[in-house]
C-alpha cells in the first residue's frame, strides 16, 4: 500500500440498506415538501412521515439485533473513498431509534402547540417548526449513519440550520440574539471541524472513517486536525467551558423545540466526538487526551448542576442541567480506552461496560430530557409562567405532568429503576474497577446535586396548600400524556438493561474491546 | 410478595387500604419464616430470597405496619389532604417491606432508596416551615446513606463476576476483593446513616420528633430496620474480622451511651424516642460486631429476635404519644400501664419481650468489659424509659374525634399486647435453649439488675431533672451547622455563577474555545 | 514562468492584508467592501491553483452574493443607530486573542510546509470511473455522483436557510413581499445596469451550466450568476420581489431539490442503488437534476439575499 | 517556494487572522466577516491539498475542490442567516428602546 493512499475496502450493500439512504432521504424529502405544500400540509406530512421513519428505525435496530452484523449501503453504488458508505452499527441503530422515539413524541405534543385547524391559512411558526423538526431528523440521521467525515460536516450543517431557527421562533430580542450566537458560536466550531477535515484528507486521501482508521498514524497531521476536530465538535456539544450559546437557545425555543435541542441535537456532535475517537483514530485516544475530555465533563457536571440548582425558571433549570449530563457522557472518554493494566485487576469487559454505559446515559437523557422540556412547556402553558419559587399546589393542578416530571428527573438523578440509574451505575462500576474513581466521585456528587434541583421544584409543587392554583389555560389530557409516555420509556430503559447492551455491542469499535486484551 | 404489595398498593388508592396493604408480606413472613423461600427472578432481574432473620424482620414490621395503618386510617379522617399522604404511606411500606426480601443488589437499592426517600413525604407532612427544614436534613442525612451505599454496592459489583449480581454472591467475594476496606468502610458508613450510629444519629431525633405520630411509628419501628437488615445481609459474617468486630463494637456501644444521656436531657417524648432508637441500634450494632469479630454467623438470628422486639416496643411507644396527645388525661393507667411494661421491657425487665430479647444477645456479649457494658446500657435504657414516661405523662392533650381516639387505643393495646407476645413465640419457636437457660433465678436476678439500677438512677436523678432538660444542644447544632452550610452552599453557587457569566463573555469562551484544541494538540505531541 | 511565483507571492500577500483590513476596520463598510475585494483576489488564487470550479463559485458565491446580502445589511445596520455602545475589548484579550489565534495559524503552517510525500490524491480513481458517467468535468462527477449525497444534504441546507430566513418575518407581513433590495431611490446607473446586464448574465449563466457537465461550471456557479442578475434587477427597481408565499414561489424553490431526490429513488430500481445511474443515460440524467437544480439554486440564492417577508413592500 | 506552499502559508494566516477577529469584534456583522475569513482561509487549505494532488492531466485532485464548492454554498447560507437574525434583532432591540425601559444587557457585544 502507498503511504497515506487508501485503498477500497470490499464492502457491498446489506440487503435491507436502502433503508439507511430512506431514514435520511425521508425527512429530508419532507423539508422539501414541506416548503412546497405549505399550511397545514406541512403538518401532514410531517405526520405521515413520523410512523414511516420510526418503522425504519424500528426495522434497522431489529435487523442488526437479530443478524448482530452492522449494515452498509454504498451511495450511487460508488465506493469509498472515491464514493460515500452509509453505515449503522449497533449504535447507529439505538440512536436512530432513540431519535424516532423522541421525534415521534415532539410530533404529537407538537400537535397541540403548533397544529392549524382546517381551512385556517398558513402561519409563520408552525409551518416553520414542522420543517425544522423535518430538517432536525433528516440531520440527525445523516450523523448517526454517514461514513464520510465531509458528508458529516454537512450534515452537521444540516442540524445547526434546522436548530436555530427552532431558538428564535417566538421572535422576541431575546431569543433573536440566543439564537444569532449559537448560530455564531457553533459556526466557528465548524469551521475547525472542517479545517480538521482538510488536514486529513490532505495527509491520508480519504474522509471515510473506516479507511482512515486504517491509515492513520500518531504523527502531528493526525494531531492537529484530531484538536481542532474535537474542538469545534466540543463547541458544538456546549461541553463545559463552551456553553455559553445554550442556556440561552435551550430555555428560549418553545418546548417542542427545546426538547429536539436538549434531548438530539448536541449528541450528534457528541457521536461524531465519539466516532472520531474509538473509530477513525483509535490509536491517538492516550491518557492525556482522554483525561482531559473526562475532566471538561467532570467540570460540566459540577458546574451545570450547581448553576441548575440556582435557576429561578424552569426552563433555565432544565437548560443547566443538559450541561451537566453532557458532562456525564464525556465520562465514557478515559473509562471506554482504559488501557489493559488498568482493567486486568478484576478481569472484565470494563471498557465495554463503561461504552454501553455512556451510551445508556445518552439515551436515558435523551428521553428524560425531551420529556421534562415538554413537561415545563406544559406547566408554562398551564401557569403563564415557568418560576419556580410559584409553583405552590402544582402537583394537583397537574398531576400527570408532575409524574413525568419526576420520572425524567429520577433519571437524571440516576435513582433505581431508571434509565439514568443504569448507565450511571455502569460508569460508576466501570470507573472503580479501572481504579479512576474520582469519576466515580464526580458522579456521585452529580447525583445528589441533581437530586437537589428536582427538589426544588418538587417542595413547592407538591407542597399542601389550602388555596387552589389559579390555571390560566387547560392543558389537554392527551399531550400529558404523550409527554409521560415519554417519560415512561426513560423508566423502561432502566428494567431492560441488557437488551440495548447487547444491542450496542454490534460493531462496537474495535479500539474499545481490543484494549482490554 | 412484592407483587402482591405492589398491586395492593393500586388497590388501596383510598386510605381504608393501609390496613390491608401490609398483610400479604405479614403472610410471606408467617409461611416462609424459618426456611429460605427463593422466587424465579422476575421480568426486571430482580430476585426475591427471605431467610430466617429477614423473615423475622419481615413478619414484626409487617405487624407494626398493620397496626400503624389502622392509626394512620383514622388519624387521616379529620386531614384536609389524605391521598398525598397515602401515596407517600404506600411507597415508604413498598420499600421497607422490599428491602427485607431483595436478593439482589439493585433491588436491594431500589427498596433501600424507597424507605428512606419516600418517608421525606410522611415527615414533612406537618407541612410548618421549621418541619420542612428537619425534612430537608432528614433527606440530607439519607442521600448521603445512599450515596456510601452506592459506592459500596459499586465496589461489591466490581469484586464479583458479572454485573448483575445477587447480594449473597457478592458478600461472598468480598474477602478477597482488593477494594475490601473501602467497601466495608462506606457500607458501615451508609447502613450507619439509617441506624444513627454515632456520629450519623443527628437527623434521628430531629425527624422523630417533627414526624406526625403515625409516621414516627413505622419510621422508627419498621424504617430503621431496613439498617438492620442491611448490616446483616452485607456483613461478611462467614469470616471473622478482628479489627472490624471490635471498631463496629465501639461505635454501636458509643451510640448506645450516648442515645442515653442526650436522651434523658430531652423534654419532647418523641425526641427521647429517637434518642433511645439510637441506643438500641447501638447495641445491635455492638453485637454485630462482636458476630462479625468472631465470624460467628447464628449471630445474625439473636440480632433479629432483638430487633423484632424493638420493632413493636419502639412502633407501640409512639403511639402512647399519640394516645396521650389524643386523651385528656383521664383514663392514664390504661395508657401508662402498659406503656411502663413496654418501656421498661426495652430495658430488660424480666418476662416482657425485651427482657427475651437480651437474652437472646446476651451471650454473644458475654460476661466481659462489653457484657457489662451491655449491661450498664440496659440500665440506661431503663433510665431513659422512665424520663419518657414521666415525660409522656406530661404531655399536653388535644381533643380529638371520639371514633379516632377508640381506633388508637385499640391500635395501641394491640401493639402493646403483639410486643410482649410476639418475642415469647420468636424465641420459643426458634431458641428454645436460650429459654430454658433463662428461667432460672440467677439469670432473671442477672437480667434484673441493669433494670434495678436504671431506676434507682432515675429517682436519684429525678431532682436535678429540670436542669438536665436541655443540656444536649446535638440538635441545635445540626441545624445550625446545616445554617452555615445552606450558607456556604449560597456562597458557592454565587461565585458559580459569577464563573458562568465570565465563561459566557463571547471572548472568553473563544479563546476557550482555541485554547482548548492547542492544549489537546499539546497533550498529544507530548505523550504520542 | 518567472511572473508565476510573483504573481502567487503578490496574491498571497494581497489576500492576507485585505484579511487583515476587513478584521481590523472599524467601519462595517468599509469591512464589507474590503471583504468583496479579497474574495475576488481570492478567485484569482483559485485559478492560479488550477481550480476554475472554484474560482467561479468564489466569484459568483463567496464574493458576489455574499456581498450583496453584507453590503444590503450594512446599509440597513447605518440607517439604524446601534443598539449597544459596543465596548472593543481590552488589550490583554487582545493580546491573549492574537496569542491564540497565532497558535492555529502556526500549528497550520507548520503542516502545510511538510506535506506528505507523495501527496494523496484521488484524481486518478475519479477521472477512472468518469467515462461510466459520460461527463468530462471531474467535479460535476462528484457532485452529482460520487459524493451526490453532500450535495443533497446541502440542497436541503439551502432551503433550510430560506426557511430559517423567513421564519424572521413578523407574523403579520407572513407570505408576503421581502423588502426590495438596495436603498430604495432610483439611481440612473443601476437602472441602466439592471437593464444592461441582465440578458448578458442569463446567458452566461445558462451556458456555464450547460457546458458544466463537461467544462468548468454547473449547477451552482450558474445558478448565483442567474441570482445575481436576478438581484441586480430588482436593485434597479426594474422587477418587484415576489410573493413568497405562493406556491409558483414554493414550487420555484422546491423543484429542484425534489427533481433530485426523484431521481435518487428512481436508482431503487438499478442494481447500483439509490443515486446511480443507468448505463448511457447517466450524462442526461445528470443534466436534468443540474438544470432543474440551476433554476432552484438561483431562486434560492435570490431570496436568501432579500431576507423575509416585509410587511407594507406591496405597492 | 512552491505555489502551493505559498497560499499553504496565506491560508493558515487568513485563519488566524479571522479567528482572531471573530474573538475580538464586538460587532456581530463583523463577526460574520470574520467568520468568512476563516471559511476562506479553510477553503484556500482544501485548494493547497488539491494542487498537490494534481495527477491524470488535472490541474488539481478534483475531489477537494468539489468539497469546496459545497462549502462555499454552505458558508453562504450561514451568512445570509446569520445576517437575517443580525437585522431582526436591530429591529427588535430599536423598538425596546422607545420603550422606556433599557433594553436588556445585550452581552453578545457588551465587550471584554
Amino acid at each position: 500500500m502507498l503511504t497515506g493512499q487508501a485503498s477500497t475496502l470490499p464492502e457491498t450493500n446489506s440487503p435491507i440498506g436502502f433503508l439507511l439512504v430512506l431514514a435520511i432521504a425521508l425527512p429530508a424529502g419532507g423539508v422539501a415538501l414541506s416548503l412546497l405544500l405549505g399550511g397545514r400540509g406541512a403538518q401532514r406530512l410531517a405526520m405521515a412521515t413520523m410512523p414511516l421513519g420510526v418503522a425504519v428505525a424500528l426495522v434497522v435496530a431489529g435487523n442488526i439485533w437479530r443478524s448482530g452484523r452492522s449494515l452498509t449501503y454504498l451511495v450511487g453504488g460508488w465506493h469509498p473513498p472515491l464514493g460515500i458508505a452509509l453505515r449503522a452499527d449497533g449504535l447507529s441503530a439505538v440512536m436512530l431509534l432513540t431519535t424516532a422515539v423522541v421525534i415521534g413524541a415532539v410530533c404529537l405534543y407538537a400537535r397541540g402547540s403548533f397544529g392549524l385547524p382546517a381551512g385556517a391559512d398558513e402561519r409563520r411558526a408552525p409551518l416553520v417548526f414542522w420543517i425544522m423538526l423535518m430538517g432536525v431528523w433528516s440531520g440527525l440521521n445523516a450523523v448517526w449513519l454517514a461514513g464520510d467525515l465531509f458528508s458529516l460536516y454537512v450534515a452537521l450543517e444540516l442540524l445547526t440550520f434546522s436548530a436555530v431557527p427552532l431558538v428564535s421562533l417566538d421572535g422576541s430580542a431575546a431569543t433573536l440574539e440566543a439564537a444569532l450566537r449559537y448560530l455564531l458560536f457553533a459556526l466557528i466550531g465548524s469551521v475547525l471541524y472542517l479545517l480538521g477535515t482538510a488536514l486529513l484528507y490532505g495527509g491520508y486521501g480519504t474522509l471515510d472513517l473506516v479507511l482512515l482508521s486504517h491509515v492513520i498514524k500518531p504523527e502531528p497531521t493526525a494531531f492537529i486536525a484530531a484538536s481542532l476536530m474535537t474542538a469545534g465538535l466540543l463547541a458544538k456539544t456546549a461541553l463545559f467551558p463552551l456553553h455559553l450559546w445554550l442556556p440561552p437557545a435551550h430555555a428560549g425555543a418553545p418546548a417542542g423545540g427545546s426538547a429536539l435541542l436538549s434531548a438530539l441535537v448536541v449528541k450528534g456532535s457528541f457521536i461524531l466526538t465519539v466516532r472520531l475517537w474509538f473509530e477513525a483514530m483509535p490509536s491517538l485516544l492516550h491518557l492525556g487526551t482522554s483525561q482531559l475530555l473526562g475532566a471538561l465533563g467532570a467540570a460540566a457536571v459540577l458546574f451545570g448542576s450547581v448553576l441548575a440548582l440556582r435557576q429561578a425558571r424552569l426552563k433555565l433549570m432544565i437548560a443547566y442541567s443538559t450541561i451537566a449530563q453532557i458532562g456525564y457522557l464525556f465520562f465514557l472518554f478515559p473509562l471506554a480506552s482504559a488501557p489493559a493494566e488498568a482493567t486486568s485487576m478484576f478481569g472484565d469487559d470494563w471498557n465495554g461496560i463503561a461504552w454501553t454505559g455512556g451510551m445508556m446515559q445518552l439515551v436515558a437523557h435523551a428521553t428524560a430530557k425531551a420529556a421534562m422540556f415538554m413537561a415545563a412547556g406544559l406547566i408554562a402553558e398551564a401557569l403563564g409562567h415557568d418560576r419556580i419559587a410559584e409553583f405552590a399546589g402544582l402537583g394537583r393542578a397537574l398531576p400527570v405532568t408532575m409524574l413525568a416530571f419526576g420520572l425524567g428527573g429520577m433519571s437524571l438523578m440516576g435513582l433505581p429503576p431508571s434509565g439514568g440509574f443504569v448507565a450511571k451505575a455502569m460508569l460508576l462500576v466501570a470507573a472503580m474497577a479501572e481504579g479512576q474513581w474520582w469519576w466515580a466521585v464526580v458522579i456521585l456528587v452529580g447525583g445528589l446535586l441533581a437530586a437537589g434541583y428536582m427538589f426544588r421544584v418538587f417542595a413547592p409543587a407538591l407542597a399542601a396548600v389550602d388555596v387552589t392554583m389559579r390555571r390560566r389555560v387547560v392543558v389537554p389530557q392527551s399531550r400529558q400524556a404523550v409527554v409521560l409516555a415519554l417519560a415512561i420509556c426513560a423508566m423502561l430503559l432502566g428494567l431492560m438493561p441488557l437488551r440495548p447492551s447487547q444491542l450496542l455491542e454490534v460493531g462496537r469499535p474495535a479500539s474499545v474491546t481490543a484494549l482490554t486484551r | 410478595m412484592l407483587l402482591a404489595c405492589l398491586s395492593g398498593r393500586w388497590r388501596a388508592s383510598m386510605s381504608r387500604g393501609l390496613v390491608v396493604a401490609p398483610l400479604p408480606a405479614l403472610g410471606a413472613a408467617l409461611f416462609a419464616s424459618g426456611a429460605s423461600l427463593k422466587l424465579p427472578p422476575l421480568l426486571l432481574g430482580f430476585a426475591l430470597l427471605l431467610d430466617t432473620p429477614a423473615a423475622l424482620l419481615l413478619g414484626a414490621a409487617s405487624l407494626l405496619w398493620v397496626g400503624a395503618g389502622w392509626y394512620a386510617d383514622a388519624w387521616l379522617r379529620d386531614r384536609p389532604d389524605p391521598g398525598r399522604f397515602t401515596v407517600w404511606w404506600l411507597l415508604t411500606l413498598t420499600g421497607s417491606i422490599g428491602v427485607f426480601m431483595a436478593a439482589d443488589l439493585a433491588g436491594f437499592y431500589l427498596m433501600f432508596t424507597l424507605v428512606s426517600l419516600a418517608a421525606y413525604g410522611l415527615v414533612i407532612d406537618g407541612g410548618t416551615l421549621e418541619v420542612r427544614r428537619i425534612g430537608l436534613i432528614y433527606v440530607a442525612f439519607a442521600i448521603l446513606g445512599e450515596a456510601f451505599l452506592l459506592l459500596a454496592f459499586v465496589m461489591l459489583v466490581v469484586a464479583a463476576p458479572g454485573v448483575h449480581t445477587m447480594i449473597r454472591e457478592a458478600v461472598a467475594a468480598l474477602p478477597t476483593s482488593p477494594l475490601r476496606n473501602a467497601t466495608l468502610v462506606l457500607l458501615v458508613l451508609g447502613f450507619g446513616v439509617k441506624l444513627g450510629l454515632v456520629p450519623l444519629q443527628s437527623w434521628m431525633p430531629l425527624t422523630y420528633r417533627a414526624a406526625p405520630i403515625p409516621a414516627a411509628v413505622v419510621l422508627s419501628g419498621a424504617g430503621v430496620k431496613a439498617g438492620v437488615v442491611g448490616l446483616l445481609h452485607f456483613l461478611p459474617f462467614h469470616a471473622a474480622w478482628p479489627g472490624w468486630g471490635e471498631t463496629l463494637t465501639t461505635i454501636g456501644l458509643i451510640s448506645a451511651f450516648y442515645g442515653v444521656v442526650a436522651g434523658i436531657a430531652q423534654s419532647n417524648p418523641k425526641a427521647v424516642l429517637g434518642y433511645s432508637s439510637i441506643s438500641q441500634m447501638g447495641v445491635i450494632t455492638a453485637v454485630l460486631g462482636i458476630g462479625l469479630g468472631s465470624g460467628n454467623e447464628g449471630v445474625a438470628l439473636l440480632v433479629a429476635c432483638y430487633a423484632v422486639n424493638h420493632t413493636l416496643v419502639k412502633g407501640g411507644l409512639f403511639v402512647a404519644v399519640g394516645v396521650a396527645q389524643a386523651d385528656a388525661g383521664r383514663r392514664m393507667w390504661s395508657l401508662l400501664l402498659p406503656a411502663t411494661v413496654l418501656a421498661l421491657g426495652l430495658g430488660g425487665l424480666p418476662l416482657t419481650g425485651g427482657w427475651l430479647a437480651k437474652l437472646a444477645v446476651k451471650p454473644v456479649l458475654g460476661s466481659g468489659v462489653v457484657g457489662l457494658l451491655g449491661s450498664l446500657s440496659s440500665a440506661g435504657t431503663t433510665l431513659l424509659m422512665i424520663h419518657f414516661l414521666v415525660r409522656l405523662a406530661a404531655v399536653p392533650a388535644a381533643c380529638p374525634a371520639r371514633s379516632m381516639l377508640a381506633v388508637l387505643r385499640l391500635t395501641w393495646l394491640g401493639l402493646a399486647l403483639a410486643s410482649v407476645v410476639v418475642p415469647w413465640i420468636v424465641v420459643v419457636t426458634l431458641l428454645p435453649g436460650a429459654l430454658t437457660n433463662a428461667v432460672s433465678l440467677g439469670s432473671l436476678a442477672e437480667a434484673g439488675w441493669p433494670v434495678l439500677v436504671g431506676g434507682l438512677l432515675a429517682a436519684a436523678l429525678s431532682p436535678w431533672r429540670h436542669r438536665m432538660v436541655g443540656w444536649d444542644r446535638a440538635d441545635a447544632i445540626v441545624l445550625r451547622t446545616t445554617d452555615t452550610a445552606a450558607r456556604l452552599g449560597c456562597e458557592i453557587g454565587k461565585s458559580t455563577e459569577k464563573l458562568d457569566l465570565l465563561l459566557r463573555r463571547w471572548p472568553v469562551a473563544a479563546i476557550l474555545l482555541l485554547n482548548l484544541a492547542a492544549l489537546l494538540a499539546a497533550l498529544m505531541l507530548v505523550t504520542g | 514562468m518567472s511572473v508565476g511565483p510573483a504573481l502567487d507571492a503578490g496574491l498571497a500577500l494581497l489576500a492576507s492584508a485585505l484579511a487583515v483590513w476587513v478584521v481590523l476596520a472599524r467601519q462595517a463598510f468599509g469591512a464589507v467592501v474590503g471583504f468583496v475585494a479579497f474574495g475576488l483576489v481570492l478567485s484569482l488564487a483559485w485559478l492560479r491553483l488550477g481550480a476554475v470550479d472554484v474560482a467561479l463559485t468564489e466569484a459568483a458565491i463567496g464574493s458576489g452574493v455574499t456581498g450583496a446580502v453584507l453590503l444590503a445589511a450594512v446599509t440597513r445596520l447605518h440607517c439604524a443607530r446601534p443598539v449597544v455602545a459596543a465596548a472593543r475589548c481590552g488589550r490583554r484579550t487582545r493580546a491573549i486573542s492574537i496569542a491564540s489565534a497565532g497558535l492555529v495559524s502556526a500549528g497550520l503552517a507548520a503542516l502545510v510546509l511538510s506535506p506528505t510525500d507523495p501527496a494523496p490524491t484521488l484524481a486518478p480513481q475519479a477521472a477512472a470511473a468518469l467515462p461510466e458517467l459520460g461527463v468530462g468535468n471531474a467535479i460535476t462527477g462528484i457532485l452529482l455522483a460520487y459524493r451526490s449525497v453532500d450535495t443533497l444534504l446541502e440542497k436541503i441546507v439551502l432551503l433550510l436557510a430560506l426557511a430559517g430566513i423567513w421564519s424572521l418575518a413578523r407574523d403579520g407581513a407572513w407570505g408576503d413581499r421581502p423588502a426590495p433590495p438596495g436603498s430604495g431611490r432610483r439611481d440612473g446607473t443601476l437602472t441602466l445596469l439592471g437593464q444592461v446586464l441582465p440578458p448578458l448574465g442569463i446567458v452566461a449563466g445558462i451556458y456555464i451550466v450547460w457546458v458544466g457537465a463537461d467544462a468548468p461550471g454547473g449547477a451552482f456557479q450558474g445558478g448565483a450568476i442567474l441570482a445575481a442578475m436576478w438581484i441586480l434587477a430588482l436593485m434597479a427597481r426594474l422587477a418587484d420581489p415576489p410573493v413568497v408565499g405562493r406556491i409558483g414561489v414554493r414550487l420555484a424553490v422546491g423543484i429542484g431539490p425534489i427533481v433530485f431526490l426523484a431521481i435518487g429513488f428512481a436508482g431503487f430500481a438499478l442494481p447500483g442503488g439509490f443515486l446511480s445511474y443507468p448505463a448511457g443515460f447517466a450524462k442526461p440524467l445528470i443534466i436534468v437534476i443540474e438544470v432543474a437544480l440551476t433554476f432552484s439554486i438561483a431562486v434560492v440564492l435570490g431570496l436568501l439575499v432579500l431576507g423575509p417577508s416585509a410587511r407594507g413592500t406591496q405597492r | 517556494m512552491s505555489d502551493a506552499a505559498l497560499y499553504g502559508l496565506c491560508s493558515a494566516v487568513l485563519v488566524g487572522v479571522g479567528l482572531y477577529g471573530t474573538i475580538v469584534q464586538p460587532q456581530p456583522l463583523q463577526k460574520i466577516l470574520a467568520f468568512n475569513i476563516v471559511g476562506s482561509g479553510t477553503f484556500l487549505l482544501f485548494g493547497v491539498i488539491a494542487r498537490r494532488g494534481a495527477a491524470a492531466d488535472m490541474g488539481g485532485d478534483p475531489v477537494p475542490q468539489a468539497m469546496v464548492i459545497t462549502g462555499l454554498v454552505v458558508a453562504f447560507s450561514a451568512t445570509a442567516l446569520a445576517v437575517a437574525l443580525l437585522l431582526r434583532l436591530h429591529d427588535e432591540a430599536g423598538r425596546a428602546d422607545d420603550a422606556p425601559t433599557p433594553p436588556a444587557t445585550d452581552d453578545e457585544t457588551s465587550g471584554c
